[in-house]
């Protein structure tokens, strides 16, 4: 094997596939990587493209990719079959800041729990663990930890009707009436506008916060300039960006580059992202 | 420092193509020791680029194949507006299909106010058959001209290497008004297969090469050029380090482009690139104009060996 | 294997200036695994080649300008009468500066009966004003038929990637011709500055380079050129390793040629090469003619998404 | 400093010149550089030309090359004074086969010295120790051992009048009268026809011996092809060779290349040598 894995791609083959859901699969590939979690590795499925994906399973000798069968490539990924070959570069990006303490809060959304749950696996048992989607079909990793989430889904289909933010606020209050230690981190991965909203509410509250970003990529590793949000390298300098600098990111939640460079807000961006 | 009448902080400058995609990472740039910036070539037409695999690290350069995204000039309205309130010198790059698409795009860009405006000759000529601009002396020659004619801006004309003689597609533009030359555009082309997926690694199959393996090619561009013509010179091509630059510089340049070398020293490598470049300077009691061109010099001994 | 009807042990290469200066060298890289040797270029008259440095190592690959060193066709009667008695196949290398020239040198060499002749047309044509031959489809047209004309072995024309399009002087060889194409000759040219001497490093300033970091000209090269021709090409340029081989020979080569590789495995990187090539054969469950040109397939996802 | 000197050339001061005699200079350079005896470095003056020489002086901190002013290029390099730049690669090719015992004959003749000078160094004081030159004033490095030097000269001026060889063949026998040990390795460097000679004598008592060589070379590491002696390629397989290896050598002392690639008798070799 390679032991240079951010340079060409080297092929793997899928080990095993798990089916999470109608929408979500994780893919398992037998490979010792070197990984932070928040990190990501660009996947190639030769002859059609190459695409970001965020490590969301890791141990010595294997780790996992969850992905959201959404369109074209993310399709065709999920409809991989096992021994069949993918490419990986990476992983690439900065990956969590992580701390030692108990007055933590993760909160994912939907699809942004790949990126926190092996984070989760490194922190106390007893932080907050909030976990929103649309419904109860895009809730992922049921079963995977041995910490008490609180739900949340838009339709109410399972747990708390509502928003992560709902939940997040309410923890803030609770603690600052029952004089419990304020929180000293919200981990926070999901749709934009969903990381933007726990960012204000962190930032009412005082609280640092982490957020891991999505953009369009091309080389991965902060040379091409696709997927810049204001002064910011996505691919290098984050995918995950703390409270400090979030502050100085004017394009945060608002401005994001197609792929033909040009910037547009965020409704525009998805819905190009929508296109195929 | 001057350069076609403008200051510049330093000699250093961000190879077209690489992080410059928007205003506030241009700044950053030039905030982090780079002297001159410039924007990612400006197209004739709203451009998506290549399918990815586009750009790939070959750890001892990269190879891409990008496919020159653009949103179009007529299209960048906002862009340019945040650009009028700039605090850096701006070099914007432009390219085009035919004579008349880059005359198209020059005519836009120039009444932005850009510092410079870079023409990438590297781009098909669809008029001859997919030729390139810039391997030919007398389509190099046409474009500069026409550019020249419609644009208020120094003009530099940015060559491949891929030119039989670059040298004399230099004079060529030399002759047809260019302020400046900016050499190297990437080198090859090249193609990297993945031999257990049987196909070419990029979606475009070939790239150009650029970044420490092609410095060698782009220093003997440089210094044919030097020869040849008595514009400035833009060198470019494989710089990661001070001692690069000052390499660059003996074989004629005025200024010293970055592009690849951010892949491996990161945004910081152009403040890194002016320290060691002063630090050489200083500790051999010389200066950029007492070394440019300095390797065409002969010394005692090749009189003797000859 | 078989190759143009002579039987070769294996599809490696010996690079033609790598070694082969006595028949006991060309004996030893034979043994060590290499299928087809190829002798050092013999050129029209004596000449001692370039001063030194002549071959420096840059680690990613090397940079030379020896200067076609050679005893001139007319005095190696002591060479050939060594190689007579030769128990390997042998492919003679020559060149010329005129066509003439080149004439001269295959009507002396084809009576000394080598297995192969290999014309290196990366030499400057002194008919047109020191143009390279390989640069330009009719003087690669023409030298290839008239050293054909007079040689009775198999022609093998040998490319330069300095030419615009060498998939078309490819098939200029081919029309001429030719029964296989090597691919490449040392890419750039390029040069390297000491910045202390101030001075290009090597005597004759610019070199060709070669090894790994040519590799993704050559694919290119080598892909471009299986395209265009019907004939075996020999694929050539920063192959290392078994799976440089498997990438080259998917790229489109019959053979695959090693050169510089000897600076970093040495001579015994051809029994290296080999196993390396054969073990991912056997693992891969595949052959040498399943592979070959397979970068040159589309596969169902191809054509899904475009 | 680089820490790779086998690439492009490192440029170093000369440090300190010593006037051996009126042939002979010592040249010194500070630089830390890995080393084993027998090794050479190719020499760059820029704009003139590159030559390989051996390194006849090494510690820590500096190493030294000696050098006889004999052409353009030795000339120049003797000429060179302190402060001015040179370009060195290397270290190249195999160096000295060293043995541990005392039953040891070095014999370097003229400026053959040089490459023998530090592998006696690192061995016993006890060895047998043959030094011969055309003259009294090509003899080197008088004062620089604590061995006792067995010396002759082409010309009487020192020692005995004669070649190196009868200095051997008479120690040999003597070995041999007096029950003593025989040799169990002699070490040689100097002129072709005179290591052949000690190559000869050596091999009529079978005692093994290794041999420094001597050819045009170009890029030192073994690619070129310019100093093949036979099947062997002097930059890279030698300079040095053991018995075991020169019986396989029809070249030695017989064939050479010539810059053009010529291979021409050692007789031409050597005056093309002297063109200059
Ligand atoms: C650092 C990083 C990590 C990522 N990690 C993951 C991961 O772990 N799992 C995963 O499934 N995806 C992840 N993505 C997104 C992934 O790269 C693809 O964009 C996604 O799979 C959609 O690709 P597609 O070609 O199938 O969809 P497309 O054909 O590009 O788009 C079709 C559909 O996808 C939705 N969509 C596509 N991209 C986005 C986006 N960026 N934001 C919101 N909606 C989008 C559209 O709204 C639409 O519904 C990550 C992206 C980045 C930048
Ligand atoms: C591995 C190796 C190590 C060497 N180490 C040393 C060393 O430590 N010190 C040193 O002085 N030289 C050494 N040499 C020789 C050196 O490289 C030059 O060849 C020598 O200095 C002559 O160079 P020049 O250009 O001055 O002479 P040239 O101009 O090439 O020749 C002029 C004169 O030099 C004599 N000469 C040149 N080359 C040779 C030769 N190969 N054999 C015999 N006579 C020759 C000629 O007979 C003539 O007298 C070494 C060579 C090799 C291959
Ligand atoms: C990812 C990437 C994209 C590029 N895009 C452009 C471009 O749009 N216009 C242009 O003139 N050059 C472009 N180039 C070429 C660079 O500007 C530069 O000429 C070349 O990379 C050599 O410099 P380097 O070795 O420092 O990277 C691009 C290079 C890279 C690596
Ligand atoms: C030192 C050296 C000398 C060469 N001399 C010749 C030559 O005489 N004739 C020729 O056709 N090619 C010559 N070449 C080119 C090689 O044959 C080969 O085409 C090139 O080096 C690329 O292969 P590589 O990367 O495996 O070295 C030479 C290359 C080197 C490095
Ligand atoms: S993807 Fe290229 S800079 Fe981020
Ligand atoms: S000098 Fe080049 S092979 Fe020995």
């Amino acid at each position: 094997m390679k032991p240079v894995t951010d340079q060409t791609p080297i092929m793997l083959k899928l080990a095993h596939k798990r089916i999470d859901s109608a929408n979500f699969a994780t893919l398992f590939f037998d490979y010792s990587l070197d990984f932070k979690p928040g990190q990501f590795v660009m996947i190639w499925i030769p002859g059609m493209d190459e695409k970001p994906y965020t490590i969301s399973h890791h141990n010595k000798s294997r780790f996992g990719i969850t992905i959201e069968a959404k369109g074209l490539f993310s399709k065709k990924a999920v409809a991989m079959e096992e021994g069949d070959l993918m490419g990986f570069r990476g992983p690439f990006g900065n990956g969590f800041h992580t701390i030692s303490s108990s007055n933590i809060a993760v909160v994912a959304g939907g699809c942004g729990m790949a990126p926190l749950a092996p984070l989760v696996e490194t922190l106390d048992r007893d932080i907050i663990f909030i976990h929103g989607a649309r419904s109860k079909e895009f809730l992922l990793y049921r079963h995977r930890f041995d910490i008490q989430r609180q739900i949340c889904t838009d339709d109410g289909s399972q747990g708390h009707k509502g928003f992560v933010t709902d939940l997040l606020e309410k923890e803030i209050i609770n603690r600052k009436k029952t004089d419990k230690q304020p929180l000293e981190m919200v981990y926070t991965c999901g749709p934009e506008i969903m990381m933007h909203r726990v960012f204000l509410l962190c930032e009412s509250f005082d609280i640092p916060c982490q957020v891991s970003l999505e953009r369009y990529m091309r080389c991965g590793f902060g040379v091409c300039g696709a997927c810049v949000c204001g002064e910011q390298v996505v691919c290098k300098d984050g995918p995950v960006f703390d409270s400090k600098r979030l502050r100085t990111m004017d394009d945060f939640n608002k401005i994001a580059l197609l792929k033909s460079g040009k910037p547009v807000n965020m409704d525009q961006y998805f819905s190009w992202r929508c296109q195929s | 420092m001057k350069f076609l009448g403008k200051n510049l902080n330093n000699p250093l400058v961000l190879a077209s193509g690489v992080l410059g995609n928007n205003k506030e990472i241009l700044e950053r740039v030039h905030k982090n020791g780079c002297g001159l910036v410039t924007m990612k070539s400006i197209g004739p037409a709203p451009r998506d680029g290549h399918k990815n695999p586009t750009v790939i690290d070959l750890g001892h350069g990269m190879i891409n194949a990008v496919g020159l995204p653009t949103p179009g000039y007529a299209h960048m309205e906002e862009e340019w507006k945040a650009l009028e309130k700039r605090n850096f010198p701006l070099n914007a790059s432009i390219y085009g299909g035919s004579v008349k698409e880059y005359q198209a795009v020059a005519q836009f860009v120039t009444a932005k106010n850009p510092d410079f405006i870079e023409i990438n000759i590297s781009c098909p000529n669809s008029e001859e058959h997919g030729m390139i601009f810039g391997v030919n002396e007398k389509s190099a020659f046409d474009v500069v001209a026409a550019v020249k004619k419609v644009i208020d801006q120094p003009l530099i004309a940015k060559l491949t290497p891929q030119a039989p003689d670059i040298a004399k597609i230099a004079k060529a533009c030399e002759d047809a008004g260019a302020d400046a030359i900016c050499a190297i555009n990437t080198a090859g082309p090249g193609m990297v297969i993945d031999i257990e997926a049987q196909m070419p690694i990029l979606a475009f199959k070939k790239g150009g090469l650029s970044g420490p393996m092609i410095k060698p090619i782009a220093i003997r561009c440089v210094y044919d050029i030097y020869k040849a013509v008595s514009i400035p010179i833009i060198g470019l091509g494989g710089v990661t380090t001070g001692e690069d630059a000052v390499e660059m510089i003996m074989a004629g340049a005025s200024l010293v482009g970055i592009g690849s070398g951010v892949r491996y020293r990161g945004i910081n490598i152009f403040n890194q690139v002016n320290q060691e470049l002063n630090s050489w300077l200083t500790t051999h009691g010389t200066t950029l104009d007492k070394i440019r061109g300095a390797a065409h010099k002969t010394n005692c001994f090749q009189e003797s060996a000859q």
